[in-house]
Parts: structure tokens; C-alpha cells; sequence
């Protein structure tokens, strides 16, 4: 019998590896794997290259890997969070690597990655600072550059139901980067909020079907992921 | 007299169309949604995969898993419906979402526009920006007329990084609502007591003033005295 | 009051004109707007251009419209419907034209033109007869073929249930093409089971948000388009 | 003696592990389904969007929005999933579905394979084909060792047109099952009373017996005299 549930968020991270490269779910805190950032920060790996829309703030979850120096590289759309952050120190330091995508082509390159493409052109940017040193291209008369997908080794997500099989089923705001995500790692573990017996997600409310996840680890949802934040868009 | 930025956005309401898919920028645009008429039917889109959305939740009724892009708790409306990452910036770059207000920093007479990268900020931040920038075909920039220093921000041409180039249709002020045009800049409105020739004082960038410019209609709730006027 | 409803599948297709390139949904009978197709039919246009995944058969619905002469081109993945067609008759005299496109090719085209894309790089049938004449790049060590995006003037789907926001929700299997090509037209009418009223469908339930749609139109499902078909794929 | 249509699919069965995410093509590869053992959870993807399909609908209890690719009435298994084709296809491309078993008109000895253009076809036409043959990892195909006339259908090279250059991993015949590795084919079964040279006799590619090599353990219900050998 197919089970790819796991008891803890220690074991889901377990294999993580020096300098690997993780996609990290959720848009604000809605879909982010909390949980599983917290036993990653535990676990110890280190030069670890993450993609999230964000760079987190305060010193859990994503701002505290990032506080401990953990993170070599980021790659996202909105690193600029209100506020001094620990991104922002190593940033201004040099002592962290940025990489600033537009937040549809982040998307796309992920959904890309997942989808077996080899990239895509996007009029995204085209014409502006952060095309410099793409290719570009003129298609049916208007400007596009090349975009080239995202894969990784890892990917961490948040749903709010799951199954042994994987199948994963958000609530709201939940879906964000999460859905492509899911596609575009070799490893993918969720942090669920509910562990369903297999049938009780409805064929049609699958969100993530289970040939793209490897487990699923259901958590106690903590207060302090509730909290109202402030991060800007 | 010039708007205060209530006025600004109920200004911009009055002009969002019955059935326009909207998405509003943090700032300014964020106080939109409060200014459409209640007979009229607009449709707010968030960044991070919502589309129907209301107005805030309230204090205790926050539903944690529905945030705006600005990060706030927000509502739903009857007709709303949420969907991933890819899919929002679908609707974003392939045109369906018909209207983006967004703030800008500076606004050039053919309609480049500059809102991603402040002077001196420490981290640049790009968000979902330059997809609006690019994919959405009315860009309605909300923005005070000139700097806190008193400077210009409708300009001859951008100073700073552009977010797009060309994608401005119409900058509403707390001075005046103007058109971007194959011609350059229209006048076609300006606040109550202002008159087209100070209006123009405080742009860099001609304007033409269109015949039927004329005195913005506006309650006077959102006027107020302007410091620099 | 936003009402996106129209009475009779013939007001939906009125607008439909000589030469139009249509967007059509569904696989098999599950999601293939049959009522849209009859009244087309009726309306009149010529030397469409259609896209399907596959010539329909028989005499009615697609394989009608073709049995008619009204169709100039098929973009599709799998024509060669089994016995003697319309589609094969015409085909076989040089009077119609078909572009054949792997069938993930054609769902990846439809939507790419959808997001705004300006085409990707596919593996697909690199090296085969089907990348003829097709740029080809070397990306990370794998052969890929660029492709397009496939814009329509028109797109006519099959949804389950609507309301009058143009919100759509489909049973099972109805998703297929449907849902990228409600994306990819210009004007795309959804031909329903059920019209409910707005918030009647959950927002984690809208498989097509009303921002693609101009217009929903319900239908009484007619028992022909219930017929077992012997389709291939 | 050799296998059956039926025998070929239960052999194929046999080697899809617990956990596979498997695509079946029309003809012998949707009889395999029928033959996974009751203790082995194999999940069926179908590429009109299903993932998790069950066997065929019984007459009566057809739902009419549900249909493999193939257009029959269908099941669902619990745990199932429904989709729209750019997710289908994401999952073929992607490779995340693990395996797919599919019909073939010629194999070649590189593992190149030609099964979308029939000789003499009137109407071309390629479906899902080629987008699982480049897409999934493991492609295994189920064929008679010869075709109607009596000739090699495994090649040293394919003469119809490529479903995709070295795409096949296994090869399940009626007469044998042949491991296709980068130094050639590897002959790893037979059929009950044959032998390595029956099956080389009809085979143009040249085959290297395995050390292994051995009559396959299948139950007589699956075995025929076979008429050519």
C-alpha cells in the first residue's frame, strides 16, 4: 500500500543536502510551510538556494534560516519586506545572492520546469533593467525575452488537506505558488493541516493530484503562522 | 484646493466601468474599492490568486488563508473564485484583467512609467509590477502631482528605472486627471480652484488642454487646501 | 448588473463570421459544447478555421459543420477518426486543411496564447516528421522545437454549471480543452447544464473564472451527445 | 507456444511497481489493467485528465463526463483526481508519470519507435503519442513479435516515420520480453517452449541473450500455439 505520509516535519527534511535548492510555497502566510521551514532550520543544511515569492521577516520561518546564515541565494519577486530584515543586512553585506524575477515570470518558470517546457517567451520586463542580458525577441510585433525554467531539488508546500497518496487540496488564498511548485522538484513534501483518508478529497477538489507529491506531514497549525503581517505586495 | 488621496481614489472609481476586472495596486489604489458606486459592478483581482474580492475582514473575522497582495486579510464577495500563481498572472499578461491602478514614482509624457525601484532603497523589490505593467491595457496611475520636495513627477522623460515603457493611459492626481495620448499629454480635468496653467507649473511635461477640460467633479469631503498650490 | 446569460445558443454564435478561427472544446462528448455546434451550423459562417483535438464523426456537431463544406482548416491531434468521415472525405480531395499538433502541444499552445506567452520550447516530436521546418534548440543537453501560441477569434466550451458572472464549473472529465481555451479568444461563449446564481458555486470550485467569459448560455443536455462513441484517441 | 493479447498485458502487469503512475495506449495496453495483482496499488493517468481511473463503466452506469482517451465510459478509483489537459500534459512531459505502456508499429534496436503513422493511413493522426513518448521515462511496449505477414516488427532501424528517436526501455511480445540497453537489445524472457533462437529468427535486430535469460512464469490460459512458430 502506497503511504507517503511521514510522522514529522524532522523526517520530511531530512535529506535536504549542503547547497541544494528549495522552492518554498505560500504568499504571505497563507500556503506557507511553516512547520517544515522550522525543522529545515534545525536540520542544518547550509548554502541553500531558495525560491519564495518573499524573503520573510522577523527570525522564523524564512527570515530565521535566513538569520542564521543559512541561505546562499534567493530568488524571488518581493525580497524588499518593510523593515530591517536579516535579508536585508547580508544583503547590504554582500553576503547573499539575489536573483529579482517579476512575479508571473517566477511563477511561469516554475510551472515551466514542472510542465517538461524548456522555457518560454514573456513580454514581462522586455525593455527594462531586469531583461538586461536576455535574449529578446520580436513576436508578432511586440518585444518578449526568454525565460528559462526552474527546477530544484526540493520543493516545501502548504495545503490544508492530504492524503496518503499525495493528493493535496488547498482552502483560499492557499493555491498560490504552491500548485506549481509541486510540479517542479524532484522531492516534494506538504505540510497539511489534515490527513483525509484517501477518497474523502473529492475527485473534482484536488488541487495537487499525488503523482507530483512524495509526502505529506499533517501539523497542528501554530497561532504564530496566523499572525496579521504587514509584508508588503 | 487639490484632492487628498480619498479623493484621488474615489476620483479613479468614478471611471472604472460596470464589469471591469480591476487590480489595484497597495497605496492609493488600495482605497478604491471603497469609492464604486453601489450600482455598479467591478470585479477586484489579487496578485496571489483571488478575483471577486471585497473589503478588509474585520478585526476577529480574519480568515487566515485569504490575504491580499498587500498581505491583509481580506473578504470575499458572492462570484469570487481563487485559483494558483500561474493562473492569476494568466489573467494579468494575457489582457483579462482590463484595469491596473497603480502608483508610480514618476509618469513620462509617451506614457513610461517608473513605480519599482526607490531612490536609496536598500533591496528592489519588482513584486508583480512589471506583468501588470506590461499585461494589463489600462494602467490608471494614482499618485500625489509632484514630489514631497515639490519637484515634478510627470515628467518629460523618467529618471528612474522603468517598470514599462509606454503602458500609462491616464494618471489621476490630487491636481488633475490627465490622458496619455499618441500626442502626449491631455488635461482633461483639474481640481476645484485649480486652473490648467498651475496644474502645468507643477508638470514637467506639456500638456494639452482638451476642450472640455474642466473643474473635477468632487465632494468636498475629499479636498483640501494644497501647500504647495 | 453584470449578466453575462444569453437566452438561445443562436444569439451566442451570431457574431461568428466568415474565415473566423474557433477555439473548441472538449474530448469525446464530455465537455464538447454539441448545442453551440448545431446552431452554428445553422448560423451560417464559412471557411472556418477550427481547433479541436480531434474532426468529430458522423453528421452531426463538428462532423456536421465539416459534412457542410464550412470548414477551411482543423488544427487537431487526432483527425484520423476511425471509419469514413466528412473530415476524411474532404481531406482526402485537397479541400480541407489540417495542421496536426501533438495533442500536449495544442493544450500548451492554447493556453501559452491565454498567459500572454509568446510561445515555448517543447521536447515533443523534436527530431520527428512533426518539427519540420520548426526552430530547434539545444536547452541544458535536450532537443526542443519552438511553438506558438494558438490565439482564436472565438472559443465555444462546455461547462457543468455557470452563473451570470461567467463563472464555470465542470464535472469529471469536461475540463480537458475547455479550460485553456476559455482563455484564448477574443470572445468565448460557454455553453452550461445549469445556470445558478452567483456564489451558488464555491470560489475554490470556479474551474473558469468569469473573467475569460462573455457569455454563458444553458442548454437541455441532449440525449444524442450521449451516445457511446468508438472514437480513438 | 506464445502469449496471447491478454498474456502479453498480464507479463507487462507483472512489472509495473507499487506506487507507478502509469499511461496505458489503446489496443493490448488497455487490457493491462485488468491484470495488476489485488495487493499492488498502481495508479492509471488518462490523457484527457484523469488521474486514479478504475476499469471500465458497466452498461447503465456510464457517467456521461467521463471517458478515457480512448473515448469509453470510465471509473474512478478512491483517491482519483480530475484535471484539464495543460495539467495532463504537464504531467507526461514533466515526467512525473512514471510509465507507459503503449502499442508499436516497429522498434528499433536503439529503442527508437514508430507508432503514429500507419502504412497507408488515409488521415494522420498523433493524439498523446509522442508527448509520452518524449515525456515518460519508462516506455514500454507491448506489440505481436511479428505483424500479420509473418515480418520482424523489432528492426535494426525503423522504417515509418519516429514516434521518438530511443524512447523505448522494455519490449513485451508474445513471444519474448527484450530489455533495450545503449549496447542493444537484451533478450530477457521467451514464451513457454520457445527458445533464444525461435525468437532471434523473428527478430531482424540482433538480440544478446541474458545470462539470466529464462522461459517466462505465465499461466496457461495466456499461452496459444503460435501459427508462425
Amino acid at each position: 500500500m502506497v503511504n507517503k505520509t511521514l510522522a514529522t516535519c524532522r523526517e520530511a527534511v531530512a535529506s535536504v543536502f549542503d547547497g541544494a535548492t528549495i522552492l518554498l510555497g505560500g504568499f504571505g502566510d497563507p500556503g506557507l510551510p511553516g512547520q517544515l521551514l522550522e525543522a529545515l532550520r534545525e536540520q542544518g543544511a547550509k548554502n541553500l538556494s531558495i525560491v519564495h515569492n518573499g524573503s520573510g521577516g522577523g527570525t522564523h520561518a524564512l527570515g530565521g534560516l535566513i538569520h542564521d546564515g543559512r541561505v546562499r541565494k534567493l530568488t524571488a519577486s518581493f525580497p524588499s519586506h518593510p523593515g530591517n530584515t536579516s535579508f536585508q543586512d547580508l544583503y547590504m553585506k554582500g553576503q547573499i545572492d539575489l536573483e529579482l524575477v517579476p512575479q508571473g515570470t517566477l511563477a511561469e518558470r516554475i510551472r515551466s520546469a514542472g510542465a517538461g517546457l524548456g522555457g518560454f517567451f514573456t513580454p514581462t520586463a522586455a525593455g527594462t533593467e531586469l531583461a538586461a542580458g536576455k535574449e529578446t525577441r520580436v513576436i508578432d510585433g511586440r518585444d518578449y525575452i526568454f525565460e528559462k525554467p526552474l527546477h530544484a531539488d526540493f520543493a516545501f508546500v502548504r495545503a490544508y488537506r492530504g492524503d496518503r497518496l499525495g493528493n493535496l487540496n488547498y482552502r483560499m488564498a492557499m493555491r498560490n505558488f504552491n500548485v506549481p511548485m509541486a510540479t517542479a522538484a524532484k522531492f516534494v513534501v506538504a505540510e497539511i493541516d489534515e490527513l483525509v483518508p484517501v477518497g474523502a478529497i473529492d475527485p473534482e477538489d484536488v488541487h495537487t493530484p499525488g503523482i507530483f507529491v512524495d509526502h505529506v506531514v499533517e501539523v497542528v497549525r501554530h497561532p504564530k503562522y496566523l499572525e496579521i503581517t504587514t509584508e508588503g505586495r | 484646493m487639490s484632492l487628498t488621496r480619498d479623493g484621488i481614489a474615489y476620483r479613479v472609481a468614478r471611471d472604472l466601468p460596470e464589469g471591469s476586472y480591476v487590480n489595484l495596486g497597495i497605496g492609493i489604489p488600495t482605497l478604491v474599492s471603497e469609492y464604486i458606486p453601489p450600482d455598479r459592478e467591478v470585479f477586484f483581482h489579487s496578485e496571489n490568486g483571488i478575483l471577486g474580492m471585497g473589503g478588509l475582514a474585520k478585526p476577529g473575522e480574519e480568515d487566515p488563508d485569504l490575504v491580499n497582495a498587500g498581505k491583509q486579510y481580506v473578504t470575499l464577495l458572492p462570484g469570487a473564485s481563487v485559483f494558483d500563481h500561474p493562473t492569476s498572472f494568466a489573467m494579468i499578461r494575457g489582457g483579462h484583467v482590463t484595469h491596473a491602478v497603480l502608483g508610480a514614482l514618476e509618469v513620462a509624457a509617451n506614457g513610461d512609467m517608473a513605480n519599482w525601484r526607490t531612490p536609496g532603497e536598500k533591496v528592489p523589490g519588482v513584486g508583480g509590477a512589471m506583468d501588470l505593467a506590461f499585461g494589463v491595457h489600462n494602467i490608471l496611475v494614482t499618485m500625489m502631482h509632484v514630489t514631497n520636495k515639490g519637484k515634478p513627477k510627470i515628467l518629460n522623460k523618467c529618471t528612474l528605472p522603468l517598470t514599462a515603457p509606454r503602458c500609462v493611459k491616464h494618471i489621476y492626481t490630487n491636481m488633475a486627471v490627465i490622458e496619455v495620448t499618441p500626442e502626449g499629454l491631455v488635461l482633461r480635468e483639474f481640481a476645484p480652484g485649480m486652473d490648467p496653467k498651475i496644474v502645468q507649473s507643477h508638470t514637467e511635461a506639456p500638456l494639452r488642454v482638451a476642450a472640455n477640460c474642466r473643474e473635477m467633479d468632487i465632494p468636498a469631503a475629499f479636498q483640501v487646501v494644497h501647500a504647495t498650490a
